[in-house]
């Protein structure tokens, strides 16, 4: 994603303490997740890009005490400073406080957590991306009609239901409208989009479109809504911005519509915000990345085939 | 003989002839007696009676879908359960077949690229087996460890989620004969030819021999390795064939996909009445443990029940499956 | 077939228990080798069935050297042996426990209708016509389990059988089947070789006789020019007395009475009294119905009906601890699935009943613990001396029943069933254990012996109890009766 | 017959008396032997000698506390499968009684609050252990029923996680008592008192004994049935503690924590040679068998290896250490 929202710092100035070489340790939540992948290896491609700097990645495997060991082992390392990339996690106080205590700065990227201090965080506005994709659900069905949300879960996570707040906020509104929430939760993963899909197919066959909280669970839903030979009667909208995702809407298939939340994007900024700290700059605390709506018309310009997600 | 016994055991032939073949294979406890009949009945008649969606025909194509990778699955596992051993890999071998499957796609023709993908679970099985009858190494462990490593494996071969963009791919997954998927019918094939196998071939007969006494079964002279090494490479091999089919279904193919399902398919078994320690388990009965597994989700989201309350009741329904079973094992 | 053995030597982690055995069997010979427990037979026939590897030595067969690194080899060459343990899969049919590995196939796949028949047929052949061929093997008696065990021995015509203490679960009509079995199998030229602490059935069916001695083969001779009481000198290594003590002693009280006793499909309507000082035998064939009332009387099983009283009062025992409080132990007759805890130690499994009871706070007393389990390994003269620490499988058959007869034993018990105490003992420990039981006795315990060995329960107990079919169908003063008698009853043709 | 025959077995006294009391419950084979100790040590050395940030005062702390939860669950996991059993459930209890625990401090006091969730656990583990011995249920299906069930609870009580603002509620976590933290020397001290208990008091010998045979226990006149229930009550228990101590280290309680904890339990058991079946198993060992894990992950940590193929190698040398062990078992 060649294209940033906003403040690329311009890191390689960044030399206030020394000759510019840093080490930065990033503590990935989980690796297991095309997302969370790709904002690791957009933050070692921009420290690369950098030069000088050496990234120390580290993955938690989804569990968050090893997330907070991994973070004592970077400090034990000496790295100069952190990136959290937290994943569905909401907080990380032991981690945070370890931080803390050696005197280093601390990046939070995705996810802002909901307590503890941190440096800065750079990060999406969940609820604005599912609003606009309320809004662009609601011009669609001007006559009304039946729409799915499958949610990611576990519900121990504030930005898929930000994005599900910011959904229903514009469509329960709207005349005609009526949503149906999948009971069960799709995992943020293709096979879960699909199962759940299927199971929203059964239980409501006139459904009009379908809000996933990401875009890997709405290229399984597609499946299944083609499966079931629906594809004409159910139009889908995501979040994210995954390559498949761009293809589906760039090809004119019934998914139209994802709002950004570009990892490539954000990895890459973290780095910088990180390095620009460690350079002594005075930096923004909260970074809200705008998050566009990518439909048919504008896909092809997000499309990065280098780009990690 | 006078027959004055009332026959206690399994048969395979009625005394006449051969008639059909009866899927048990060891014990007669595992029998799909009438009760767990009964109970699956009961199942879908409270379903059908209760949820109005649960008999249109999207539904039961759900279902036939929904059982195929718990159903591959769980006949592999009943296999190595049969051995005395546990296979905790399968989840991962699907990851990994499924995402090599996709990733060759591109390069070779779609039926080599997924026959490669079972190869691959062959492949996993046959080192799984290997480790533990050359070395007699506890299955629980080497295939535990077997799951990291090739969980590993499968996001070292590609990090982010293959999408062919041949439609092709997607047949194996979406191809319906009649109103039933094609999917589906390889599942219950592997069920049928795996019945056979079980209960109709001196290997088969020799796995489940092993599970209830290997050493005898080592000194009536039979190579007890060998099956064991053959027994989690069906194991291995049902798990990449389950890969493939599960990445066609989904159309993408993600290195995280089939965290825990050995679980569901070790459930699938002993739901089915098979003993963990081996030797005793029942082919027919196992997919009756599939079926009941699936049509519980199915009922749970049929009902709209919550995510949390689903995973608290589907937890307790499976205490009262395994119950009424062993109610009906004991009165037996 | 000639089978020698040459200089056969045998460690288990470097503890040599065979030091340079020598054997030869010629076809149609019927060997016998008989030795105390622990002298190293079952080793011997591991050695020669390929189920343990010899540390040195060699084997010929025909005069050429063959060397066996599984039992398959042995298979190869036409040995086939039944081991001490059985080893039966429980969770297979007759059928299959017998041809596995040999089954009949139609278009590649088992043909079960003529493995069954198959299957039937061998066993008719072999007088074992009774069994069901159909039937889970697990739910055989043991007696018919062992005989499946020989009946699969036999399945490919072997030409060297062997067979470990095959007649320690049998008794009547299916001993004497074993015995014209292998009568007809040295007609036919088979090689048996036959390990059994029974020195009168090796007495008759020997041709000659093998005694070892702590690993070693300290004579070889023949039926005609010795006799038991010879035999067991040399196995012991010293001449023995008497072989059962004289009773004459006066019962006391009613210790245990059993009024009426059920349990539908096992035993019907069983009663009877144990005294204090009293020992009673308790006979009947295979399948009678002894074990069960036995397990039963002990509260391991629900009675559907009747009464157990101690000491007078009723009793309701509906867990063996109800019994054992009540001063009941019960040595069972299967030490491998409900005697020992295999992988624990002997001194573990010798004080697993007493362990509840020895305690200092909430710790075992180990040091008490061990003192009176080695006094009790030292009164059974449990082999090897020092085997406290021993893990229990690792002793030999013998010495693994006596460790249980000594957890028993450690639990001072004030009534003891025994069922089928003395099963692979030796003559020398089987005298000790009557010495015991008699000693016991005369301390003011009540003893209810189960024996399927006439000599046995005529020889040592004060009455007899005679079942058949879940029944009583006879009470006998030992020192009137006599085994045809005895027998009579067994078999429910009493006058 | 003479006392020629060397001891091959284990002692938990020396001919003289009693002495140190050696930790081992059942067989010889899973005696903490030498060559464990060795493989052990080796790993530290080669740790030290290649990763300079091994020996630092900060590693050493991070490895002691490491070790905790693994640590914790590992010893009630050997209990149950000493028994023959298997506890899957510990995971979804260590969720279960962190969220509790972290949810009752704003109400209760600290140590209360805490109090609660290792008892939630212990009423866990008495359901599992209740259904397992009452009616003679599968331990794996139980345990995985309640796997899912109380994983549901823990989201029921509350979907998002907690993080407890008196800051009180971490000192459990992140104490230390000199170099040590507190919660190590909890750990340690479940391990020392569990060790005596299994290898000195009536009850632990009855469990060990269970796990190799049931029947024989019974007939002993041993209620099996309440040292089963006993087992896993003693499973529940570490596990809830162990919830308590993870929320409280990590600062906050999230309901989703603890998946996939179980199998890391299992494998330090195992790996410490203990056996599936029953019966055999050491407390040392088991303790040896956390220590190997905690280093192979903080060892692929400070290499800097790279996530995914950290899982490749993690599963490669665990199987190359039960090879390691396995050898050393046979050549004993
Ligand atoms: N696996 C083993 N490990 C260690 N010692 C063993 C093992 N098996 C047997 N022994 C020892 O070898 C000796 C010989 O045992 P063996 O079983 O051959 O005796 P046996 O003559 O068959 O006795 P019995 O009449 O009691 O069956 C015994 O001292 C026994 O404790
Ligand atoms: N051949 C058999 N087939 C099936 N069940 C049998 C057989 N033999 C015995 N049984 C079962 O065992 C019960 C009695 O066996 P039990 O062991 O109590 O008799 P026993 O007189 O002690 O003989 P044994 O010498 O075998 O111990 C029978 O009532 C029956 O249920
Ligand atoms: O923002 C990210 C992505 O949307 C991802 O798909 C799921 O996790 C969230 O943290
Ligand atoms: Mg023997
Ligand atoms: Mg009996």
């Amino acid at each position: 994603a060649g294209l940033a929202g906003c403040s690329s710092g311009s890191g390689d100035t960044a030399t206030a303490g020394g000759d510019g070489s840093y080490t930065i340790g990033v503590a990935n939540f989980t690796l297991g997740g095309p997302y969370f992948s790709g904002m690791d290896k957009a933050i070692a491609a921009e420290a690369k890009k950098k030069g000088k700097i050496e990234v120390i990645s580290t993955d938690a495997n989804g569990d968050a005490a090893k997330l907070a060991s991994n973070v004592e082992d970077l400090l034990s390392k000496n790295v100069d400073a952190v990136i959290i990339s937290g994943g569905p996690l909401e907080s990380a106080p032991a981690a945070l406080n370890a931080i803390k205590t050696a005197g280093k700065p601390v990046v939070l990227v995705d996810r802002k957590f909901q307590t503890g201090e941190y440096t800065s965080w750079i990060g999406p506005d969940n609820e604005a991306i599912g609003r606009q994709n309320g809004e662009f659900l609601s011009q669609k069905l001007p006559d009304g009609g039946k729409v799915a949300i499958i949610k990611g879960g576990p519900a121990d996570n504030s930005i898929g239901l930000a994005r599900t707040n910011g959904v229903k906020s514009v469509l329960q509104s709207k005349a005609g409208i009526t949503l149906v929430e999948a009971p069960d939760f799709g995992n943020w993963g293709s096979d879960g989009g699909l199962t759940v899909m299927e199971s929203l197919l059964a239980t409501d066959s006139d459904l009009k479109a379908v809000f996933c909280e990401n875009d890997a669970m709405c290229l399984g839903a597609q499946r299944a809504i083609a499966d079931a030979g629906k594809a004409d009667q159910i139009i889908i909208a995501g979040v994210d911005g995954q390559a498949e995702a761009l293809k589906a809407i760039l090809d004119g298939t019934n998914y139209l519509v994802t709002g950004l939340n570009d990892a490539d994007v954000i990895g890459a900024m973290g780095l910088d915000r990180a390095v620009e700290i460690l350079g002594g700059a005075q930096v923004e605390k909260d970074t809200v990345v705008p998050s566009p709506m990518i439909t048919k018309e504008n896909a092809a310009k997000y499309q990065n085939p280098d780009g990690s997600f | 003989m006078t027959g004055q016994l009332t026959e206690p055991a399994p048969t395979t032939t009625d005394p006449r002839g051969r008639r059909v073949p009866r899927l048990v294979v060891g014990g007669r406890d595992v029998t799909m007696a009438a009760a767990f009949v009964t109970l699956i009945a009961a199942l879908v008649l409270v379903a059908a009676l209760t949820a109005d969606t649960f008999l249109t025909p999207t539904n039961i194509t759900n279902l036939l879908k929904q059982m195929v990778t718990t159903g591959l699955l769980s006949f592999g596992m009943l296999v190595v359960i049969l051995t005395g051993g546990i296979d905790l890999s399968v989840g991962s071998i699907v990851a990994f077949s499924g995402i090599v499957t996709a990733g060759l796609v591109s390069g070779l023709p779609i039926p080599v690229a997924m026959a490669v993908g079972v190869v691959s679970g062959i492949g996993f099985g046959l080192v799984n087996g290997a480790l533990i009858a050359r070395f007699e190494l506890a299955p629980f462990v080497v295939t535990l460890a077997a799951l990291t490593t090739i969980r590993g494996l499968a996001f070292v071969y590609s990090e982010v989620p293959i999408a062919p963009e041949d439609p092709g791919f997607f047949t194996l997954g979406s191809a319906t004969l009649g109103p039933v998927p094609v999917s589906t019918l390889i599942m219950l094939a592997v069920f049928l030819v795996g019945g056979v196998f079980l209960t109709r071939t001196p290997p088969g007969r020799s796995i489940v021999a092993i599970g209830g006494n290997a050493e005898t079964v080592r000194l009536a002279g039979i190579n007890v390795r060998r099956h064991v090494v053959l027994a989690y490479t069906i194991s291995g091999a049902c798990a990449g064939l389950a890969g493939v089919v599960l990445a066609s279904r989904v159309g993408i193919a993600q290195p995280s996909v089939g965290v825990a399902f050995e679980l569901d398919a070790i459930a699938a078994c002993v739901i089915g009445g098979a003993s963990l320690a081996g030797g005793r388990g029942s082919v027919r009965a196992t997919f009756g443990g599939v079926l009941v597994l699936v049509l519980i989700n199915n009922l749970l989201n049929l009902y709209g029940v919550q995510s949390f309350w689903q995973q608290v009741l589907k937890g307790l329904i499976i205490i009262a499956v395994i119950l009424v079973q062993r109610t009906n094992r004991v009165r037996s | 077939m000639t089978l020698e053995l040459r200089g056969v030597r045998k460690d288990y982690g470097g503890v040599e228990v065979l030091h340079g055995v020598d054997l030869v069997g010629r076809p149609g010979e019927v060997l016998a080798v008989v030795g105390a427990n622990g002298a190293g037979k079952s080793t011997l026939i591991k050695i020669l069935s390929g189920a343990q590897s010899m540390s040195a030595g060699e084997m010929r067969m025909d005069g050429e050297a063959v060397e066996f690194r599984s039992p398959h080899d042995a298979h190869a060459r036409g040995i086939r042996t039944v081991y001490q343990e059985l080893s039966i899969v429980p969770g297979l049919s007759v059928t299959e426990n017998l041809l596995m590995g040999n089954f009949p196939k139609r278009r590649g796949l088992i043909d079960w209708a003529a493995a069954h028949a198959r299957a039937k047929e061998l066993l008719e052949s072999i007088g074992f016509g009774a069994i069901d061929p159909r039937t889970l093997a697990g739910r055989l008696s043991v007696a018919r389990q062992q005989m499946v065990e020989i009946a699969k021995a036999l399945v490919s015509e072997p030409r060297v059988l062997v067979l470990d203490e095959p007649s320690a679960v049998l008794a009547g009509s299916d001993l004497a089947s074993l015995f014209a079995l292998i009568r007809r199998l040295r007609e036919r030229g088979v090689l048996v070789i036959y390990v059994s602490h029974r020195l009168a059935e090796v007495m008759e069916l020997a041709t000659s006789i093998v005694v070892v001695k702590d690993g070693r083969v300290i004579a070889t001779t023949e039926p005609a020019r010795t006799s038991e009481s010879e035999l067991i000198g040399l196995m012991a290594g010293r001449r023995l007395e008497q072989i059962y003590p004289d009773r004459r002693t006066e019962p006391g009280e009613v210790r245990l009475s059993v009024h009426g006793l059920t349990r539908r499909g096992e035993f019907e309507d069983v009663s009877f009294t144990l005294r204090a000082g009293e020992i009673v035998g308790l006979f009947g064939l295979v399948g009678s119905g002894r074990s069960e009332l036995a397990r039963c009387v002990f509260g391991a099983e629900p009675a559907t009906s009747g009464q157990v009283k101690i000491a007078g009062g009723d009793v309701r025992f509906r867990a063996p601890s109800d019994a054992i409080a009540a001063g009941l132990a019960l040595v069972t007759e299967d030490r491998k699935r409900t005697g020992l805890v295999g992988g624990m130690s002997v001194l573990d499994n010798i004080g697993l009943t007493t362990m509840y009871g020895m305690r200092r706070g909430p710790l075992i007393d180990a040091a008490r613990r061990r003192e009176r389990v080695e006094e009790m390994i030292d009164r059974l003269s449990i082999q090897p001396a020092h085997c406290a620490s021993m893990r229990v499988v690792n002793l030999s058959g013998g010495n693994q029943q006596k460790a249980v007869l000594a957890k028993w034993l450690l639990a001072e018990p004030r009534v003891l069933i025994l069922d089928e105490p003395t099963r692979g003992v030796d003559m020398s420990t089987r005298i000790a254990i009557y010495r015991m039981i008699d000693d016991l006795a005369r301390d003011g315990l009540a003893v209810l012996l189960i024996s399927s060995d006439l000599t046995e329960v005529l020889g040592a107990t004060d009455r007899i109890l005679v079942m058949n079919q879940g029944r009583v169908t006879g009470e006998l003063r030992s020192d009137r009766t006599t085994e045809d008698e005895i027998l009579a009853h067994a078999i429910g043709q009493a006058a």
